[in-house]
């Protein structure tokens, strides 16, 4: 799960799909407004789906592997798997678990172990069976990759042909996560032939690859085999990958897609794709699986980022109004802790940070720097216009501010090695367990800037009661405390600097694509299954 | 001799250059007269206007630099100021050819020198058959001494004189009234420069062509002129004889400066004796005698303006020190 | 003759045949005046830009063209006049930086290989040949990768890249004067190799590279506009002409003047340094000479000519 | 003849020290590239043992010049190796996109090459009168522009605002071959400008130098006609420096492709060796470059013996 969850280089990566929410309408809650769909898309089209068609879609990021799923790794590949594959459950657009290719699971804490009951009757596209055996191979193959997702798997019972148990390791609340939504099922003849995966696929999914350039383009075809009645609607999907969103907007505008997608969105293209009134925005607000922007500083070398006060400082310091004035035309939506606001994580007791320069100016004198200090943001180019108005307000309170552009690569490599030096962007998904998704940062053996901060006792010491509670109640209060122990504005150790806002991917799309977004949950990825072309 | 007996006459002629900073005044007010069949040296320093004349007299002056402001040209009774450019295109090469000074340059590098010699042909005797033509082609080749089976060859493929050789060839190819042979040999050397004068005197005598024969070097006029002209910073300043020139004790200063410049096996010497001081300035326009800032006999009467002279029968200069009376011999 | 001697600088440079060619255009004195204009901007940015170009003003972002603003304000408020006024400082050091350092790093090895020969020539023109063979700004910007971003170092690897080619020329020149009579004349006076080669070797390999130069500075203002559209260029916020314009691609179309007035000055002030690049090099060329004749002032004279 | 052999043969074991060199040059030159092609891969979450496991499984464990030996030695055997950003054999990922970038960067370059030098030729013989001014206005100002720039603006004004043509994207031809022309007028155009103006330049120089030669007055002094000059006697000599040139130009061109296609969005040999150097697949980009620089030894091979067609004097 930490391949599919991270972002992983460019810029469009992440986001793009990740969330498809929140954004762009400022939708203030979480899980309360259904999923996805401006105005009209949603409302319901008079006559039925029509069948055929081909949908042009361009995307902002790229898949290496379409095919050969245990390789596919970054959000964008959830989009691309959706179409060829299924996993075993999904989650709605309030955040629930949704049955996929089980249909019950069972999570035994004392063994520890799961187990599913699979469908019946599911083929894959070569019309091999899906049943306990292939679960087992996938999982397997999973596990000779390497993946950290079946990580925790010390072996799988076939029962019959629609029950398998997974042993695990063990207790650990995520691992039904991991591998109930993140592995990607392939046929068992597949698996055997992996060169019959470097440009096909072969899973149970609604569309089956059928031409691929890496880099360029991806064009699926309808898989006949697909279990759900009468689906998919359309004849193929055309993907087109487009990483710069000016060039995907100018084409899009130009009619040129049918629908867009793509992660960091000028919101001045959104702006004007909104303004023109025929396009429609796609977003999904139910929270899971989003990223947030925010920016991290350095703790764990020698320097003035090593003291919280100077931390505090920093977050005291940025004007968030002003810049999401500036760069998000005021529409993004805010957050201060690891969650999004409203959601169940989300801590609403502790004291926020509000722009207070004077606070933070008495913060940075209190930690004997009142005469400032120079540092340094990193920055890749696409945040970097923010970055500078950040710098230049950690500037007035003293916090002199360099900015360094690095390529996605070299941040890649700074934050795995936790070398880098001041303040760097953060990218954290904010999915409701924070076991998971914040104990990879947290956790000083976390891969994802672990070793660039601090790992204080007391916040080890929460993570590690999230991870082995499996009440949800007590876990979500446990949350809470990890929150505020680091959020806090008075308190707070301020270990992940100061988060900016919850990232703004987006959908277009012409009015008459109608979808009833199957399967539209994480990273804003459905499976186009009940997409069809209103012409 | 009578005006229709002449096949060049040049009258009053000038010729200026519109460079980018300066004009330059290349030839001021040269007259020159030539009979068919007749051999005329051209004698001058660099810069004298020998060229000039030249060009102007082919009309290929470069384009939209040098201009002919003042004068008149005939060849072979046409106008050659006042005629349409057609018409003195097609006198190129038939009425008046032009021998240029560097063979390597002269022949253009990517075709054939049988091509090169058909061209000119080609051009003026379109009614012939190509293998008329061919035959002329390996006849001028073989006129001028190379064997006609290398017509198929690059210029790079000859020597020098071989390319001379070739350049006479083209030249002579359509058997001119005129050929303005501009420093033939200068590019040559010495045992080559013999032959290639040799070639182009015993042509032109069988031909009966006329010849314009522009040089520095007075041995070769000497051995190939009728008539001379001397020029110096665009003017004629002396004109006569082959023997008005080098069998007299009348000669203009600066000729005599020239004759001074040559070495002589038969005197003790030991040190050549030159013309002290530069050329004059050619972007002035000429005020009075254009040697005379050079010349040891000057005085202030040099400074107005000096007509041409008769000191002989044929033998005329620019130079007050010759009274034109005393000369009747 | 003796009185160039007693003329002053100014006359003698005013009588030079060079810069008189060249400035017989007015064309040319056109794009030179512009180019001293351009220099006088960047070094007086301070004086001439109504704002300072890192000042933002979050709340008046990309703003059209204003009384206030003449060109508009970018992404972060900050106005595009001061910035594009302040991004000549950058062009031009870029232009002058990277062009030095390839120069003098390839006459360098040009005079090198030429005067020393043999092996060292061959590896030092293998070397240029390999260099040569990757297009200039694939170079460039795999230099720029492993440089790492900031003002100094896309000049250097904008000026690495362009080292080449300046090897090439200078060793031409030096094998084309090696054996001309006044350099053996200087061996046999007993000058010794160095001291050879840089009195009389040296001085005329010159004339050729300085007209490289000038055409190259365009070259460098331009490499440094596509290195910051690949993300490879100077660290922001300093203002700079590429960045700008691939800064404004995201604002193409709603503000596109964002884009296009940079642009405009990069095209500006290359075109001007490649003028008279050109310029240079005719009037250089003695090849040239006369073919350049201001015809128009005697054009009288040429029908009476013909 | 023999010696135009001579000469290629000469040539092609020049051009194969120079690629030799340059693969020597790139592959450990790219090894001070800050980065690591497997963290980029993986994705910065990856755990230690990943990274370890995928670091061996590509051989990137081994001594530098072990790795530039077996990388060599597979070229030898006919593999380029394995991208990981691409997880697939390089040559895979190459050669279709090369194909693509010489489907866009040939006729741009013939596009501007021709009419490059036809307005060169016009320029040259109207020398000092208005259409030379005005051509070679046009010519200064076509080298003068940034190339993306160009192409932005083309996009703002054919696509967006006049809806002639699409603003981007890329169609295969054998797909559809009115789409893929649609999708590449713009970028082959923008391409063609730049060599197209450059030519022009030197058309018109290079003319302007002929006119002057003394075989020029030799063939007016000849009575040859005015058309018969520029066709027999300016142009083919003209063209010698012209096509010394082309094998560089063309160099150049392969080179802004990483501009065009970015901007473009084509995926051609520009757009994946961006998209190695920016994800530090190292393998990727030197046989990218390998592959430009073959491509360029080619083409100077190729203009070697067009020359000697053209000259005669290097036979």
């Amino acid at each position: 799960m930490k391949k599919i969850s991270r972002r992983n280089f460019l810029k469009a990566a992440g986001l793009a799909m990740a969330a498809v929410g929140l954004t762009a309408c400022g939708s203030s809650s979480s899980s309360s407004t259904a999923a996805s769909a401006g105005g009209a898309a949603s409302a319901a089209p008079t006559s039925g789906p029509k069948m055929g068609g081909t949908l042009r879609f361009a995307y902002g990021s790229p898949i290496a592997t379409p095919g050969y799923t245990p390789r596919a790794s970054g959000n964008a590949a959830v989009f691309y798997l959706n179409l060829a594959y299924d996993n075993l459950f999904t989650y709605d657009v309030d955040g629930n678990r949704v049955p996929r290719l089980a249909t019950e699971w069972v999570f035994d804490e004392a063994e520890p172990s799961i187990t599913w009951t699979l469908r019946e009757g599911v083929q894959f596209a070569d019309g091999e069976p899906f049943n306990a055996e292939a679960v087992k191979a996938n999982i397997e193959e999973y596990q000779a990759n390497n993946r950290t997702e079946v990580a925790n798997i010390a072996s799988c019972e076939v029962i019959d042909d629609t029950h398998i148990k997974m042993v695990l390791a063990q207790v650990n609340s995520s691992t039904l996560e991991s591998v109930g939504f993140f592995v990607y099922y392939m046929s068992p003849k597949a698996i055997a032939n992996p060169s019959s995966l470097d440009a096909g696929t072969c899973g149970t999914g609604p569309f089956q690859l059928s031409e691929f350039e890496n880099n360029a383009y991806a064009i699926y075809t309808r898989n006949d085999n697909y279990w759900e009645e009468g689906k998919p609607y359309l004849d193929s999907v055309e993907i087109t990958v487009i990483s710069e969103p000016t060039t995907m907007s100018t084409a899009f505008q130009a009619g040129e897609y049918d629908i867009i997608s793509v992660g960091d969105m000028s919101p001045m293209i959104k702006q004007e794709l909104t303004g023109a009134g025929i396009y429609i925005e796609e977003r999904n607000t139910n929270g899971v699986g989003i990223e947030t922007v925010g920016l991290i500083p350095n703790s764990a070398i020698d320097s003035p980022w090593a003291d919280a006060r100077v931390r505090r400082a920093m977050c005291y310091a940025i004007d968030m109004d002003a810049i999401n004035a500036a760069f998000m035309m005021g529409t993004a939506q805010l957050t201060d802790q690891w969650a999004v606001p409203g959601a169940v994580t989300y801590n609403d007791e502790l004291t926020h940070f509000t722009y207070n320069p004077e606070r933070a100016k008495e913060l940075l004198a209190e930690a004997g720097y009142a005469d400032g200090f120079d540092t340094k943001i990193n920055a890749i180019s696409s945040l970097s216009d923010m970055m500078t108005a950040i710098g230049n307000m950690l500037t007035e309170v003293g916090i002199r501010c360099q900015i360094n552009q690095v390529d996605a690569a070299t941040q890649n490599q700074l934050m795995l090695e936790g070398t880098w030096e001041g303040l760097m962007p953060h990218y954290a998904t904010v999915s409701p367990d924070l076991g998971l998704y914040m104990g990879r940062h947290l956790d000083a053996n976390g891969a994802y800037y672990a070793p660039g901060i601090q790992h204080p006792e007391k916040e080890m010491e929460l993570l590690e009661a999230i991870r082995g509670c499996v009440d949800e109640t007590e876990k979500h209060e446990l949350e809470k405390e990890l929150q505020a122990a680091i959020y806090d504005a008075e308190t707070g150790s301020c270990l992940f600097g100061r988060p900016l806002f919850i990232n703004s991917a987006s959908s277009f799309k012409y009015d008459y694509v109608i979808d009833d977004f199957s399967r539209m949950s994480f990273s804003a990825s459905w499976d186009l299954s009940g997409c069809w072309l209103n012409l | 001799m009578s005006e229709k007996e002449k096949l060049l006459k040049i009258q009053d002629l000038s010729v200026e250059y519109d460079t980018e900073i300066s004009t330059v005044y290349a030839v001021n007010g040269l007259d020159m007269e030539l009979g068919y069949g007749e051999t005329l040296g051209l004698v001058g320093e660099t810069g004298a206007g020998k060229t000039s004349t030249a060009l102007s007299i082919i009309q290929l002056l470069p384009e939209g630099i040098g201009f002919v402001t003042s004068g008149s040209i005939q060849l072979d009774g046409v106008d050659m100021l006042n005629t349409p450019e057609e018409t003195i295109r097609k006198m190129r090469g038939s009425t008046v050819s032009m021998i240029f000074q560097d063979p390597m340059s002269a022949l253009n590098p990517v075709m054939t020198v049988g091509a090169q010699i058909m061209e000119v042909l080609k051009i003026h005797h379109p009614e012939q058959s190509r293998a008329q033509l061919e035959a002329r082609v390996d006849e001028m080749m073989e006129l001028v001494g190379i064997p006609a089976k290398r017509k198929t060859e690059y210029p790079h493929q000859f020597s020098g004189g071989m390319k001379q050789r070739i350049v006479i060839a083209v030249a002579l190819a359509c058997e001119p009234k005129l050929i303005l042979a501009d420093e033939p040999t200068t590019a040559l050397d010495v045992t080559i420069q013999a032959q290639m004068l040799g070639l182009i005197n015993d042509l032109q005598k069988r031909l009966n062509t006329a010849m314009i024969l522009i040089t520095h070097d007075l041995g070769v006029v000497a051995q190939t002129c009728e008539k001379v002209m001397v020029m110096y910073a665009g003017e004629a300043i002396e004109y006569g004889t082959a023997e008005d020139i080098f069998e007299t004790d009348q000669r203009h200063p600066y000729t005599q400066g020239l004759f001074n410049a040559i070495p002589k096996l038969n005197e003790e010497c030991d040190r050549l004796e030159a013309i002290e001081g530069m050329m004059a300035d050619p972007t002035q326009k000429p005020k009075g005698c254009r040697f005379a800032d050079r010349c040891k006999y000057a005085t202030a009467e040099c400074r107005a303006q000096q007509p041409m002279r008769q000191v002989g029968p044929t033998h005329y200069i620019r130079c007050r020190l010759f009274d034109p009376m005393q000369s009747a011999r | 003759m003796e009185n160039t001697k007693k003329k002053g600088l100014l006359d003698r440079l005013k009588s030079s045949r060079v810069l008189r060619v060249m400035f017989g255009r007015k064309i040319i004195v056109v794009c030179a005046v512009l180019i001293l204009v351009m220099v006088l901007v960047a070094i007086f940015a301070p004086v001439i830009a109504p704002y300072d170009p890192n000042k933002d003003d979050l709340y008046n972002v990309l703003k059209g063209c204003s009384a206030e603003h003449w060109l508009g304000t970018d992404s972060n408020g900050r106005d595009v006049l001061s910035r594009i006024i302040y991004g000549a400082r950058v062009s031009f050091t870029v232009g002058l930086v990277a062009v030095l350092i390839s120069s003098v790093i390839g006459m360098a090895l040009g005079l090198i290989s030429g005067v020393a020969g043999g092996v060292v020539d061959s590896v030092i023109m293998r070397i240029m040949d390999a260099m040569m063979a990757v297009p200039m700004l694939i170079l460039a910007l795999f230099l720029g990768a492993i440089l790492g971003q900031g003002l100094f170092n896309v000049c250097l690897a904008i000026g690495i890249s362009m080292v080449p080619q300046y090897a090439r020329i200078t060793r031409g020149q030096v094998l084309s004067v090696r054996n001309a009579d006044y350099v053996t004349a200087g061996t046999l006076c007993g000058a010794s190799r160095v001291r050879n080669t840089l009195v009389h070797v040296f001085p005329n390999c010159l004339s050729a590279n300085i007209v490289t130069m000038t055409a190259s500075l365009g070259g460098a203002i331009l490499a440094e506009a596509n290195l910051s559209f690949l993300g490879m260029g100077i660290s922001p916020p300093t203002a700079s002409w590429g960045a700008m314009v691939s800064g404004g691609y995201k604002y193409l179309s709603n503000q596109p003047v964002i884009a296009i007035a940079p642009g405009i000055a990069i095209m500006i002030v290359v075109l001007c340094f490649n003028m008279c690049g050109d310029a240079l090099r005719d009037a250089l060329d003695p090849k040239l000479r006369g073919t350049l004749g201001n015809g128009s002032k005697k054009r009288r004279k040429a029908t009476k000519g013909v | 003849m023999p010696n135009l052999l001579k000469m290629i043969g000469k040539r092609i074991v020049q051009s194969c020290i120079t690629i030799l060199l340059v693969t020597l040059f790139v592959f450990f030159l790219i090894q001070l590239v800050p980065g690591n092609p497997v963290a980029n891969y993986l994705g910065a979450s990856a755990t230690p043992e990943q990274i370890e496991y995928y670091t061996h499984l590509y051989g990137y464990d081994r001594p530098v010049i072990v790795q530039y030996l077996s990388w060599i030695g597979g070229l030898f055997r006919g593999t380029m190796g394995q991208s990981i950003s691409y997880q697939s054999e390089i040559a895979d990922i190459l050669l279709p996109r090369l194909m693509v970038t010489l489907s866009m960067v040939v006729p741009a370059f013939i596009i501007g090459t021709v009419t490059g030098v036809l307005l060169g030729i016009v320029s040259a013989l109207n020398r000092g009168k208005w259409l030379d001014s005005v051509i070679s206005f046009f010519a200064n100002i076509g080298v003068s522009m940034p190339m993306f720039w160009l192409g932005m603006m083309g996009m703002l004004v054919l696509g967006l605002r006049l809806h002639w043509l699409p603003t981007s994207g890329y169609v295969p031809m054998e797909r559809d071959f009115g789409q893929w022309l649609s999708h590449m007028i713009m970028p082959i155009l923008v391409m063609s400008l730049g060599v197209n103006a450059g030519f022009l330049r030197l058309t018109r120089s290079s003319m302007l130098e002929v006119i002057r030669q003394d075989y020029v007055t030799t063939a007016r002094a000849k009575g040859v006609p005015k058309n018969a000059i520029i066709m027999k006697h300016q142009l083919r000599n003209s063209l010698i420096p012209i096509v010394t040139v082309m094998g560089s130009r063309l160099g150049t061109m392969v080179g802004s492709t990483v501009l065009i296609e970015n901007l473009f969005v084509i995926p051609g040999l520009g757009s994946v060796m961006m998209n190695g150097i920016s994800s530090r697949d190292f393998m990727l980009v030197a046989n990218g470059v390998l592959v430009i620089s073959i491509f360029v030894a080619l083409c100077n091979l190729m203009v070697d013996i067009l020359y000697g067609i053209i000259d005669p004097r290097t036979r």
